[in-house]
Order: structure tokens, then C-alpha cells, then sequence
């Protein structure tokens, strides 16, 4: 079976580049094809990749605050765009003093479909893309690449 | 194609005519009439003068803020009741973006309201009037510190406003700053600029340039920093820029950052031309900091203690308050005493470290693989051989959002939390070299009981502000940060 | 004429049962009583156990108020926020001279108006059971601080009380403290404690004890401080004391302060019994503090940064506040964090000093020369040689406010900013270690283009919390402080 | 002519001893004869001192804040032993924010012939006594004594 594909970026004007670099090697090691389209990513951009790559999954990042604005209408564009695929997104989220409950619900009703706070490991996303991608765990540590590589 | 060629003067002339539409405060920029007012100033206002002239290393911190008046405040506050010898001004996001229209309309509602809707002085929007008040009623010399890719107007008009010293360089304010700014281009930015501080230099007015040393800030191995250091230093000199101060950020492994201080002067002195005057300068740590202000001054203490060993010529202080960003003038020049204590305590003191010399010929070594790589590729010039370098990934920056980075080389620290290479991407580095990394940090895995991988690098990255200097396994490592 | 030899047990029980009318807490207190109470502390509450398996240096910062539940705030506030991995309660001042009827007063006035009459714990006036409720309250292992020169009494109750660690001794609670007390007397009452110590050792309590290393806290020779600590520990060894840590005071020279922490386990080692676990502590220096936090932290760092190269088994921490007087609670867990965190970057790290060997076996061969005259001047009795040695000032502390001591000695930097020897007194040092001490001071006089004099030594005094470490001349010598 | 004896200690229960360790060495260096009372010195051992060594000058110290109880009367006990000669006090003499002019002349009026602040150097408690007793320059040079003595 294929290596399933999955799209990462920063989305918006932010320029965290940190955290998406340590998530593309973590998926990549457990066996994603991942494209990496960076930070200050547009919604056209993430749309524009996953429709060229046949993606499986779109992870979305956002560190400086202002990822709901950054994402309305995301949901929207990407069923205009025929795609229907797992939406995650994770990192600072909340602005000020938020509860998480009530920011991860707000995410979700904007069609995330899981919303991660700034502490998830990569693990937490691999294991998470497995059961919604419904892969064995034996399939994908097949897959596994070494570190050196 | 650029070429590392210096910049005619009917260019640099057709350049800076061009950009006096950017703007309407360049129209007051008149070079000979600046060159004038620069003669004006004594000499404790002159930065080359005073860094070169020193006889113990300088300190100097980060400030900006949009109005005069609060900015001259802040600048003599950090003068008087932080000790800083050389002063900075921060200039502003907008301007950093060419937004001077975005940064007046800031600059406009801060005067309004007495509040700053802007993180840095927009002294594009100040004018040459402006600037040269704040030159005037400050006590000390002052660098303009931005992050600006292209810092053509920016450079005209601070330079004819009295400033001294300039920072940044077509990588360093490039590759880490920006997504999508073409190298080539910025390579031609900062080629008027430098053309720009070289005239100065001629008639008389010693131009200090700075190129920014710690790139990403995150865990940047030496070599890479020193070898775009020197590129950028020999960019500039090409231009006719005299006075050159070479910069490295500190990794928090004292014999790493002695050794690496060493290499870059070394380097420094030895690639650039004779009539250049190089100087060193030390960021204190430039990665995240411990959010607890006890913690971050620990973090301080370790730079201001390695800069006692290491002598740089200057030291970019932090303060106490870095976790949470801009910190208060009194927090700013709390970093400064503190580091100064430190310094004043030690540099007597004959501090002589074991495996200073084998690191700095390790650093040396592995620079002029990375040097020699960009020089051969440029078929021995080395704008063009940079713009090659970095296409190819044989140069790289690792956390670069810049698209014209590869972005595929990946530090971790090895066991003794020196700062090694694990992926290293097409980085032109030799088998051998390559070797001793790939060592150091199976030395490391085999200590923790763990494969090399993704997992120490995210732990390295959080592992001061989390208290320590190594990501140590504990089960905690972060994703989206 | 007191000799050092143990105790009998009968003439413990009569001092015991004469002591018990000193104050009216004292008669709660029964030996068996109390070593089933000792049994039932947890290993984590164990002081000795604690300290003796630590695989890194533990932090232990100073505290006392005079209430209980303010001390039990407190100390749980230094152990969640500070970190702190060992716990002191400070004993006030009035019980340090055996005034447990002031010290009573000041309780009650502090209890009735909820304001801090007293500058610490009154142990004694709280009694067994207050003792206990503290160790019960707090989380972790607390040590008993003083400076009681007859700390008998204190020993009796908060032995009894569950404390398992004790600091002090005849001389180094003596000598700094005191203006009148007999050195002999003050001997005797430590062999008391020290007996008692040993005593709960025998039954299965293991009492940590704490010989105060720093002496009068102002530029002491190590050699002088390491002797006085050795002959400490041998007094409180010949009474049965099984855990000994032996202290130094930081002097500010990264190398003198690494190579005395060295020579301090390493003599330990070799002149105590064999059965007794000998560790150490470093004091973060205990001179003057410079009146601004900033600048005490950059004091504070560099006593991290040392530790961490020194690695001592334990550390005592100072606060931000050092220079007001008591800390609040938080600088006080501040100064801990600003430590734990240098500590935890550099321990890690390789740092191997140049010189270190040298200073170590030049302070080895220092202490070797006091302890051996002691020995001699008491025909082989510690304590006898000891009385006789500063007697005739053979050995001496400098600044002692003592007449037991001559306090001829004067210390001054040298030009690494290493504590020597200006003038001796008559202090047993052979003519060749003298030598080396005048040949560093000559240095120094030459770099200063002055004479060796009392002046070095009164620029030295100041020197740290003047924000620097060698007294430079610049005209600034203070007389009366 | 005679080296002048001069009585030093530090007043009160006060055990501060470097300053007066320092001025010891200066007043000794400079060819005058010390007798030094130490920590602690009762307002009766000062008096004692200076009438059995039949003292030119004393220097009383006091760095803890307590000097005016501990010197109230003393001068008055000095009279009663028929002691007429130069008295110093130096140190921390104001309590709180009591102006330097104040404190002076509140210790003058107490009989003090000088008074000094904290940071006074030991050269000019040296000065004033050459001074105050009549000496030469030229006599005390010849008097002092090297350092390493």
C-alpha cells in the first residue's frame, strides 16, 4: 500500500517555523509523504496542494494568535475544491484567557477535525492520523525511515 | 546576474534618486551636507571609534519605540541605570516590510494617544531631522538594529540622520526574516547599502556594519553562522565598508560558544582585507527563555559569564522579561547590570578551558568547507557562489521560513550540549566532518537509551526554557510550537 | 582541660538533666521517646539519607520567622516555587545567646500582633512538639541554622523535635560570632552536642552535622577555612557523628573556589574516620552584596556557575534581596531558581580549568601546615592544640570579632583576584607558602603601581558589592565600615 | 618625640569589626601606637583604656544604628576620669532619613570633637588627628611603618 500524503503549513502571516519542521520529520519518519508548503501559508495554498497531491490529510498550524481569523472560510473552500479529507489543526489557538474546551469546540464547528493545543507531541498527530486514516500501526512502522536519512 | 562587484557611483546615485520617491523624507537626504553634520559629532558619538577603541567588551541592548521624546527616555534610562556603552534603536515591523505609510499611520496614533502601536522606532518617518535630534540629545553612539531586507531608504536616511553603525546583511536579514524575498535581490539591496556606508567611509565617516549573527536564533551550529558571516562581511567590503563587526549567538555550551567566538574572529581577520577593521560581537541567548524571571537571569549569567571568557569586542544583553516579549526599560537595563557583573567579576580572572583549541579547529575546519564550497560554486565570487550555495542547500539555515533555503539541516546538541549537526541535507560539509557530528550524537543516543532523532531536537529546542541545556528524554516534547 | 575524647554517656545524662531547667520545653524531651518518633519520618524527611544519596549538587536556601505556621508557609513556599531540595529553619538571635525568656517575649509579641519580632525561629520556646509539627507540615528535610555558640539546649529539644541535621561548631560559632566566649568552653558545649548527635547515630538516627565553613563570611583563606572544618569534623567524629558536611564560602575566583571545594572533600576524606560520609557545601559568597538586585544576581550567577564546575554535594543559595537584609520569601526562591538553573545548563557540561591542580595542592599543602601545627601544639589532642593555636595565633581567622583569636591575619586579592595572605600574624604557614602568598600580592602591587597595604585590603572589602572583584585603587576606600 | 596612643573600638553591643580592622592597620601604618578595644567595647573600657594607656585621642565606631544610646553620657564619664582629648565617631550614625547635617551636629553637641559618615576613608580620620594633636607630617612619615611588618 501507499505511503499516504499529508499537507502541513503554517497558515496566515505567521512565521513559526520551529514546530512545523519538528512535525514534518516526525511524519515523515513514521512513513507520510509530506508536503511541507511552510509558513505563511494561504488557504488557497493549502487548498491548491492538496488537490495536486491527492492528499489524505491537512495539519494546520498556528502559533501567533490569530488563527481564527486566519481559517474562516477554510472548511468552505476546501468542499468548493471537491476535497474530503481529516483537517487538524494545533497551537496557540485561544487568545488570552480562554478556556480549551471552549476553543477546541470552536474549531471543531469550523469543520476542524481534531484541534490540538501548543504542549501535543508529534505522536499525539501520527497516532491520531492512523485511526482516522485507518492505517495498522504494522504498516506504517514498516515504513518508518532511520533518522540519518 | 549579481556579482560580487562594487556598486559605480552613477548607480548608487540612480539608486538613491529613486528611492527619494519612496518616501517624502528622503528628500531632505543631501550626502554632502550629512557628511557635514557627521564631523559635527564628538567623538564619543562616533560607534567605530568607541568599539574599536575599546579596551573591554562593550554592552549594548535592544530598544525601540515609535515617538522621540520616549525614545531618547528609554535610550538615556539604558545609558544611565543599565551602564550600556553603545546604544541601540529598534526600528519598527512596518518599516522592516517598506510599509512607511502603514508605520506613519503608527507612528501618527501613537503621538495621538500616547500609547506605542508600533514595536520599534520608524525612523524612515522620523526623517533626517528626527534622527538627528535623537543622536543629539542621546549620551552614547547608536546602531540602527531592525531586521530589514531591503534597508536601501532606510540605510539613506539613517545615515544622513547621524546614525554610525548599521546591522543586518542580505542573508541574515533574508533567510530568517521572510518567506519569499529573493536572495539575489536582497544581495543587491545590501549592496547599495554597503556602497552607501563605503562612501561615508571614504570622506571621512567610518560606517560600522554589523551582519546579524544568529540567524534563527535556534540552535544554529558555528560554522554555519561564521561562514555567512564572513560572506557578508566580504559582501560589504567589496563596497568599500571599513569597519566590520562579525556576530555570533551564544548555544549555552561555554566551551562551544569560547571556541566559536575565537573561530569567527580568527576567520574574521583572516578573509576579509587588511585595511577592514573587524570586531566581534556576542548575542546573549537568542533562543526561548525560561518564562520565570529567576530562571531567565540564570540564563543571563551563563552569557554574561562566557563573554567574560570569550572577550568579545560587544555583547547584545537580554533582560530578565524575555519570555514575555518587549520588556520595561528598568527589566532592559536589569539584563545589562547583571551581565556587567558578571563580566566585571571574571575578566581579571585567568579562566582557561580545556578543549578550547580542538573546538575552534573543528569550527575552523568544518567554516572554510562551507566557505570554500560557496567560493567554488561562484567560480570564485561569491555573491553568485551564495545565491548557488543556498539553491543547492551545500549553504543552510536551519528553522529558515525563507523559500530560498533548503531548511533541511537539523541541530541537536551531543551529550556535553554542544550544538551538532543530525540532518544535515546537501550542506557541504566533508564525510569526515560529517563523521565527528554523526559521533557525538550517537554518543548522546546511547547515553539516553534512544535512537537520534526529530525527538532530541524538539527537546533540545524547548530545553532552556524548560531549565536545562539539553532535551533530556521526560516524555514531553512539544509539535506545534 | 578539655580534651578530645568522647563523652561518657553518664556525664551526657547529667549535662542533659542540668540543661532541662534552662527552660521549661526542655523537660518534654526523652531520648526513647524520640527515636521512635525519628523512626517514624519518611526517607524523604531523612536529612543525611537525602544528602548522602543526591547524584547532584542540592539546593538549600536560609529561613526563619518566629511563628510556626509563617515558617511552615515559608518553607513550603522555598520548596514548591524556590525548588529548594533541602529546607533550614534559621534560629533567631536571643536564643543564640541562650535568652529563652526574650526570645519567648518576642514570640508572644509576634503571635499577639502578627508582625515578625524576631529575626528567626525560637526552636527552643516551641518545644518538642512545635518542632515536629513543623517537620510534619513541611515536605521536605530541614536542617537546623544558628550560630548558637552553646547550642546545648537548642540540640536537646530539636533533636528530640525531628530535626536530623544541626550546623555549626566550637570554633566556626565561636570565633565569628562572638566578642567573649571562652574557646574551651565553647568546645566542650559542641562535644555535647556532638555526642548527643552521635548518641541518635548509634540508635539507628543519623544526624547530620555541619561544621559553618564560611567563618566571618569576608575574603578568609581557604586554607584557614578547610583546617577549622577538618578539626571540627574530628571533634564531632570522636563523639560518634557519622555524617559530616564540611563547608567553604565562595571567595569570587572560579578556579581558587573549584580547587578549595576539591581540597575540602579530598582532606575531609583523608583526616576523617573512615566511617563517616564526608560531604560538602558551598556557600554562594557571603561578603557584601551589591545594593541593586541586577547586579546581585550577576553574584548569585556566577556562585551557580561555580557550583556547577565544582560540584559540591550541597549549595546554600543567596537572594536578589542579599543586600536589605532578609529576603522576602519570593527573592529568596528567586535566588534558588537563578542557581538551579545555571546549575542545570552547565553541569553537563565538560568544563576543565587550567590551574585548578596547582591551587588545590597549594591549599592542601596550606591546610596541611595549620593542621599539623595544631596537632603538634596539642601533643596530638585536636582540641587541646586548638585552644593553644589560637592562643598563640597559629592559627586565625581574619575579622574575627573574637578575643579568643588574635585576628592578625589580612587577606587582600591577588591580581587574579585570589584570596592570599598580606599579613600573617602568626599564623603557621612555612616560610615558602608564605612566599608565594607576598610574591602574588607584589604582582598585584605592581599592576596597581602601589604598595601592599591595608588599603588593598579595604578596596577589597568592597570590592563585590562595588561590582567588581579586585579592589582597584580609584580612590574610594571606606574607613569606618 | 613619642608615637601618639590612640583608643579605637566599636561602641554598644555592635560586632561589625572589618571597618575597624582596616583602621586599625591605617592608624598603625601611619606611626601612631593603637590600642584596638574591639566588638563590643562598653562606653567604661573606652574610658579605662584611655587613662591606663594615657591616650592622645579616641575613636569610638559604631555601624548597627544605635550609636546615640550607646554614647549618650559618655562624655560625661570621660570628664569624671579627668580625661580631656580629641574624640572621634564614625560609621552608620543616622537612623532612617535623618539628614547628614543633623546627625553631625547631634553627636558634636554630644561632645564629639569630629564626626564622621561611613564612607569616610581611614586618611582622613588620620588627617584630622595630625590636626587636632599638633603633629607634623614630616614627624609621622618618618613613624610609619611598612606593610609587611
Amino acid at each position: 500500500m501507499m505511503p499516504r500524503t499529508v499537507i502541513l503549513g503554517v497558515i496566515g502571516s505567521d512565521a513559526h517555523v520551529v514546530g512545523i519542521t519538528i512535525l514534518d520529520q516526525a511524519l515523515s519518519a513514521a512513513g507520510f509523504d509530506v508536503v511541507n508548503l511552510g509558513v505563511q501559508t494561504s488557504q488557497a495554498e493549502f487548498v491548491d496542494a492538496a488537490t495536486a497531491h491527492d492528499a489524505d490529510a491537512v495539519l494546520v498550524s498556528s502559533l501567533y494568535g490569530h488563527a481564527e481569523q486566519d481559517c474562516r472560510g477554510f472548511h468552505e473552500q476546501l468542499a468548493a475544491a471537491d476535497l474530503d479529507l481529516p483537517t487538524y489543526i494545533g497551537g496557540n489557538l485561544a487568545v488570552g484567557q480562554d478556556e480549551w474546551t471552549e476553543t477546541r469546540r470552536r474549531f471543531e464547528r469550523m469543520g476542524f477535525t481534531r484541534v490540538f493545543d501548543s504542549e501535543t507531541e508529534p505522536q499525539e498527530a501520527i497516532d491520531a492520523l492512523r485511526v482516522d486514516l485507518d492505517i495498522s500501526t504494522t504498516e506504517t512502522d514498516r515504513e518508518s525511515v532511520p533518522a540519518y536519512t | 546576474m549579481v556579482r560580487d562587484e562594487r556598486l559605480p557611483e552613477s548607480e548608487l546615485g540612480r539608486i538613491a534618486d529613486r528611492l527619494r520617491g519612496d518616501w517624502p523624507t528622503a528628500e531632505a537626504v543631501d550626502f554632502e551636507e550629512a557628511l557635514g553634520y557627521h564631523e559635527t559629532l564628538p567623538d564619543e558619538k562616533r560607534f567605530a571609534h568607541v568599539l574599536e577603541s575599546a579596551d573591554r567588551p562593550l554592552l549594548q541592548p535592544r530598544a525601540g519605540v515609535p515617538r522621540l521624546d520616549p525614545q531618547v527616555d528609554l535610550l538615556t534610562h539604558l545609558w544611565e541605570d543599565g551602564g550600556a556603552d553603545l546604544l541601540p534603536t529598534t526600528i519598527d515591523s512596518y518599516t522592516r516590510d517598506n510599509e512607511y505609510g502603514k508605520a506613519q499611520e503608527g507612528l501618527d496614533e501613537a503621538r495621538e494617544s500616547g500609547e506605542d502601536t508600533l514595536n520599534g522606532f520608524p525612523a524612515v518617518n522620523h526623517g533626517v531631522d528626527g534622527c538627528r535630534e535623537l543622536i543629539e540629545r542621546v549620551p552614547g553612539p547608536i546602531e540602527v538594529r531592525h531586521g530589514t531586507p531591503d534597508a536601501r531608504l532606510l540605510a539613506l536616511v539613517t545615515f544622513a540622520g547621524g546614525f554610525q553603525s548599521f546591522e543586518g546583511g542580505p542573508i541574515s536579514y533574508n533567510i530568517p526574516y521572510t518567506k519569499r524575498r529573493d536572495l539575489g535581490e536582497t544581495i543587491e539591496h545590501w549592496q547599495f547599502v554597503d556602497r552607501l556606508a563605503g562612501l561615508y567611509t571614504e570622506f571621512g565617516v567610518r560606517i560600522n556594519r554589523e551582519p546579524f549573527g544568529p540567524l534563527t536564533g535556534t540552535l544554529v551550529p558555528p560554522s554555519i553562522a561564521i561562514a555567512i558571516g564572513v560572506v557578508e562581511g566580504l559582501l560589504a567590503a567589496t563596497q568599500g565598508v571599513k569597519s566590520l563587526t562579525l556576530g555570533y549567538g551564544q548555544v549555552g555550551n561555554l566551551v562551544q560558544d569560547v571556541a566559536a567566538l575565537r573561530a569567527l574572529r580568527a576567520l574574521g581577520e583572516e578573509y576579509l582585507p587588511d585595511d577592514v577593521a573587524v570586531t566581534t560581537v556576542f548575542h546573549e541567548w537568542m533562543g526561548g527563555f525560561p518564562p520565570d524571571e529567576a530562571r531567565a537571569n540564570g540564563v543571563i549569567g551563563l552569557g554574561g559569564a562566557t563573554a567574560a571568557v570569550a572577550k568579545p569586542d560587544k555583547v547584545i544583553t537580554k533582560s530578565p522579561q524575555e519570555f514575555q516579549g518587549v520588556p520595561t526599560m528598568e527589566a532592559n537595563a536589569a539584563g545589562l547590570r547583571t551581565t556587567r557583573q558578571l563580566i566585571d567579576m571574571l575578566i581579571e580572572q585567568d579562566v582557561t578551558l580545556d578543549g578550547i583549541d580542538d573546538e575552534q579547529a573543528f569550527i575552523e575546519r568544518s567554516t572554510r568547507s562551507l566557505f570554500d564550497t560557496v567560493f567554488d560554486l561562484g567560480d570564485g565570487d561569491v555573491a553568485h557562489g551564495t545565491l548557488r550555495a543556498f539553491e543547492t542547500g551545500a549553504l543552510d539555515v536551519p528553522f529558515a521560513p525563507s523559500e530560498s533555503a533548503k531548511g533541511a539541516v537539523l541541530p541537536a546538541r551531543d551529550d556535553d550540549g554542544r550544538v551538532r549537526i543530525l540532518e544535515f541535507g546537501d550542506l557541504a560539509l566533508s564525510a569526515d566532518l560529517k563523521e565527528v557530528h554523526r559521533n557525538r550524537l550517537d554518543e548522546r543516543a546511547e547515553t539516553e537509551g534512544r535512537d537520534c532523532s526529530f525527538r532530541m531536537v524538539a527537546d533540545d529546542v524547548d530545553a532552556i526554557s524548560d531549565g536545562r541545556l539539553i532535551g533530556r528524554p521526560k516524555g514531553s516534547t512539544e509539535g506545534w510550537t
